[in-house]
């Protein structure tokens, strides 16, 4: 269980430093924002989700792509233009979508997601779907309009949705903390009147409990929760990011802190061969470099389709 | 079974929301105050108590209005949502920009936004700045939304049943003003028409006027006077802006070698720009200059007097008109 | 001192009591929204402030220009289309400005205010002048993007602004508990960082002393606050309303609650003669009329002027 | 005193930053990333250091920035706001049209909103439909919004100036293609022109181009390679697309007969349509029939091979101007 919790983390991780090796060696173009570090909170979080239920990320969404069960090879795919790719590579790194896998998308709009998602979830209502909708996005959305009147329309109508801001403490390159009088961002929710939680993130137990309750309120009619996952990225917010802005010590103690090192330490503690936990790793890797070259082979999409669906 | 009945604007508005929800179980109707109160100018009156729970007002969150439109809209249903002034839209233009236009595109057609948007625009005498705005450009300049701009109380029932049923993100922009006009002879009832197509209000060989929107029948007071000195003109009213029916103006321009665009909307950028470039690049060939007659590039001012020098008029259509067909009259 | 409250509230009410006739009988055109019952909460408010301070207000704005100083021939002659009018008509009822009496405009796009009043106060940062920045807005604002945006703006920067949110129960034509889960909207504020109080705002004394320490923290450079008045409009959102939406006995209640009814009562209670009471609404009234009449004799705007000022 | 440096657009951005925190102290600089960490693309740089509180980091609050800018500007300060791109103006468009635009004609000049927007458009490799849109024509229907679109960095330099010290609400629009582009001669510290203005990058008597943005090096690619045949071509940049200057459009097509205009904006609705509309208004006599190179009516989509097959290249900017220049040759 435990294993397989790394296993599915280091795929996250395999996939997403596969992609910042195509991205430098031009393979993929254009900026590419990596989740290194924040594994945990897909992992955990979608663990909790059922097939009807709709997740809506940010440009930041290769990690809650995969955790919902989007196949590696078609996300490299998506990141290198081919026929492959879940959206043939119009939506790219930072604004895919594969709605067959209950992924609804990512977004690069900081915040647009927030309104999307309720809509989800109104749509649950009336379908008898039953579904719920999850909503991610960090620290700095909740500054964005769009998030409080979301999370209000969600709580006026008991809608369900799962909100989770993953604070990894830093909105591009200006931490959270110099952008808000009041640090503890959950009470927003609480004031109205979602219930709201802060975990650590990095504890998969947390995230999963959190989830798990957030949703059964949310399946059951009892409308919106808040999760704030805090959490840290270790790697610049885009591939090229110079990171100036990080004071010195910080990344150190985010490696020691970040959920894959965490629970590594953790199998081993507990006597998990060393072997066992290494396999996750280099399992993953390899399923990544297999999924890579595969999409590699891939023919790029045909420019001649380049108008397609327009219209309907 | 298509029947016949007196409605005004609102009233055809009202029989075309009744009969999507009716006909339409995926459909939703929400916004400020269209439930309960049925719509500040009184346009869904009786729907919440028909159908429920699928017809709710909103807080004045317009962000939240539209992004929660794409989202329903994504997994099948057919929200219609109530923008109150197409002036308030613009503090959710990423929704409708960004969002609803990207849906089926970026999705390479896996999934889409067969959203509709209710909204009115116009200048009426006493309304600020902020709510006498013609906005259509803004929307025709943003690939995978359609448009249309009803006025008659037919086509306020038609437009609004095709948009529903279109698969397409469709804002259909209504006007304040027309909601409580005289009551008309509607068809109802009968088949939803596929999107698109034009009106020919007037036929004639002089010129071609092609027009939009409320200050269609301020042309058709200056056309009629122009009829009765023998001069003869066709008039296009262009319900749909997009898809805009480039073949019959392309067609009617043929014919008469003159055109006229008339809009309410701002000149500079307006959707009229559009009209007379199609037309300058189709190298038909013209008797006489293009023009067009809009809103003198201006803020609108509330006093009535000041803003009716700003806007469009039936003298300003006529004398357009005179210098248009006086040139190359020879 | 209170017999000058009641003039003050019987001002705006008169003048609000002539617009509607003037809009009834035709001389004003166009959609006009009244404070009828709200004005202890203009009054109150502007108490507290200094020339230098600014003042944003909605469409529902007349009363709070009034307790500005804004003088009332001047705003009639605005809604009458007149050359004397505070913008010469341009702005009407629902979006008329006049800088020079600190009264920084209505605004017809709810919440929209809101971060213009934060600029206001951020200029006063820099401008020396000390000017702190009001804004006030209704309870369905609340809702709209904009004013959460501007509330953290202010309180991230702590910004001089004072926000005063006039719940009177509806927003337009619903009731707000129907479109929020939670009904203390001060809670928002809190959750922000922001000082937050509700008061009764048809008591003058918890208005003053509310606004007053809210312009003093302002004024010190310790931020923001934020300010819930309870009210009740007594008549229609705008006039024409057929105000359905009210349950029986709502609005004979609010009548004994609204604040000049409830001043007169104590004054009398308190022992001053009926005439001086009396001659409150008298004087005022007689003001009201002489300003219309002057301003219905003024000229109208020439149109030739229309278009002026697009451009410095 | 002049001097002449040698900067890239990036560093002329920076430079006239620098000059207008330096010499008007009513300026402020604020923005997403701009103060500590420079700007995302390292425009601002340095200048929080120099000029402290005056130069902030923002909440990711686009709708607070503009409006905050727009009461900071009526109270006389001078804000220069960063729109990281052009595509997030859209969750905030009220403020600019609604309001900014509104202050000095609503307030009969009483007030105004001098206040400066500097963003950046257009597709780059890769880039996903809600980062490449190039959405001037939009703000070129807002009357009371100046709009800028500075290429060089010359211009980067000299035109932010302008539009800080202009009065009116002033966008102003980067690429960010260009950010890091080659150094080149830059005239600092010069007098800051006023606002308005285009640059002739050609003169030639068969065609008149008229272009904006970064297309114009596709434009001038194709021109020079007509050249190389004998084909002669007036090049207008226009830099200032609001104040536009028409006469020297109008003056150049008197002269040639034919005009294409060039944009990376969507053909439909773009301002290359109001281009188009003026010339065909103005009766002056074409050689043959204008045309527009722009984006395919379309989404941008992320992968590099399908963005260029909707975006205009140097060869349909060639081909254009070789029917162009045909039609009517004899
Ligand atoms: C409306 C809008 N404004 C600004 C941006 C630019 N931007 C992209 S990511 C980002 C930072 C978001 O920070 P946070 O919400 O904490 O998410 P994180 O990147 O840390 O995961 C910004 C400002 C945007 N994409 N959309
Ligand atoms: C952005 C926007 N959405 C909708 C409207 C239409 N509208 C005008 S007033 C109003 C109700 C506002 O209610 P509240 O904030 O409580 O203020 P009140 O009218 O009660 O004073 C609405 C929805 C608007 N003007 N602007
Ligand atoms: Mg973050
Ligand atoms: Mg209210």
């Amino acid at each position: 269980m435990k294993l397989d919790d790394l296993l599915a983390m280091w795929r996250i991780r395999a996939l997403e430093e596969k992609i910042r090796d195509l991205r430098l060696e031009g393979s993929i173009v254009g900026s590419v924002h990596l989740s290194n570090g924040q594994e945990s909170v897909a992992v955990a979080a979608c663990s909790q989700l059922r097939p009807v239920d709709a997740v809506y990320a940010t440009y930041r969404g290769h990690g809650w792509a995969v955790a919902r069960g989007v196949p590696p090879r078609e996300i490299f795919a998506e990141l290198l233009g081919r026929v492959t790719g879940v959206n043939g590579g119009r939506g790219g790194s930072a604004h895919f979508s594969a709605p067959q896998h209950g992924f609804h998308g990512e977004n690069s709009i900081v915040g647009a997601g927030a309104p999307i998602a309720v809509g989800a979830a109104l749509a649950g209502r009336f379908d008898g779907s039953g579904r719920i909708a999850l909503t991610v996005f960090g620290d700095g959305a909740m500054n964005q309009g769009a998030v409080a009147e979301a999370m209000n329309f969600a709580a006026a109508f008991s809608l369900g949705v799962v909100f989770v801001c993953e604070n990894n403490r830093y909105s591009e390159l200006t931490p959270i903390d110099d952008m808000v009088a009041q640090p503890d961002l959950s009470r927003r929710a609480t004031a109205l009147g979602i219930p709201a939680v802060r975990v650590d993130g990095n504890d998969l137990a947390q995230v999963r409990t959190a989830t798990r309750l957030a949703v059964e309120s949310a399946a059951a009619g009892r409308g919106p929760s808040f999760v704030e996952a805090h959490t840290q990225r270790i790697v610049g917010h885009y591939i090229g990011d110079a990171e100036q802005y990080r004071p010195a010590g910080e990344l150190e103690r985010d490696l020691e802190l970040e959920p894959i090192a965490r629970l590594t330490r953790e199998l081993l503690a507990e006597g998990v061969p060393t072997e066992a936990v290494a396999r996750c790793e280099e399992r993953a890797r390899a399923e990544m470099d297999a999924a890579a070259d595969a999409a590699l082979a891939d023919p790029l999409t045909d420019p001649a389709t380049a108008k397609d669906h327009l219209y309907a | 079974m298509p029947e016949i009945v007196k409605l005004n604007v609102g009233g055809a508005v009202n029989a075309a929301l009744a009969r999507a929800l009716e006909e339409m179980p995926e459909t939703l109707l929400y916004g400020e105050d269209v439930a309960k109160p049925g719509g500040v100018f009184g346009v869904s009156r009786g729907l919440h108590k028909r159908f429920g729970d699928r017809v709710f007002d909103t807080p004045i969150s317009e962000t939240a209005m539209l992004g929660a439109a794409v989202g329903a809209a994504s997994f099948g249903r057919r929200p219609i949502v109530e923008i109150m002034w197409i002036d308030f839209s613009l503090v959710a233009f990423d929704q409708i920009v960004n969002q609803a236009a990207n849906v089926r595109y970026v999705s390479a057609g896996r999934t889409g936004a067969p959203l509709t948007i209710r909204t009115q625009q116009g200048s009426a005498p006493g309304s600020c700045a902020q709510h006498s705005q013609n906005l259509e450009a803004l929307l025709l300049h943003v690939p995978g939304i359609r448009v249309a701009m009803p006025r008659t109380p037919q086509d306020s029932y038609d437009l609004l049943l095709s948009a529903v049923a279109c698969d397409d993100p469709t804002v259909v922009i209504e006007n304040r003003t027309l909601y409580a006009g005289p009551k008309d002879a509607v068809e109802v009832g009968g088949p939803v028409r596929p999107i698109g197509g034009h009106r020919q209000l007037r036929s004639g060989a002089d010129a071609t006027v092609v027009v939009w929107g409320a200050v269609t029948t301020k042309v058709l007071d200056a056309v009629d006077r122009l009829e009765a000195e023998g001069t003869s003109v066709d008039v296009l009213e262009m319900v749909w802006l997009n898809p805009f029916d480039w073949d019959a103006v392309l067609d009617s321009v043929g014919r008469t070698g003159r055109l006229l665009v008339v809009h309410e909307a701002a000149r500079t950028g307006g959707f009229g720009a559009e009209v007379v470039a199609r037309i300058a690049e189709s190298g038909v060939a013209l008797r006489s200059a293009p023009r067009r007659v809009a809103l003198d590039d201006s803020r609108i001012p509330s006093a009535p007097q000041l803003a009716a020098a700003l806007l469009p008029q039936t003298a300003d259509v006529e004398s357009a008109l005179r210098s248009l067909v006086a040139g190359g009259a020879e």
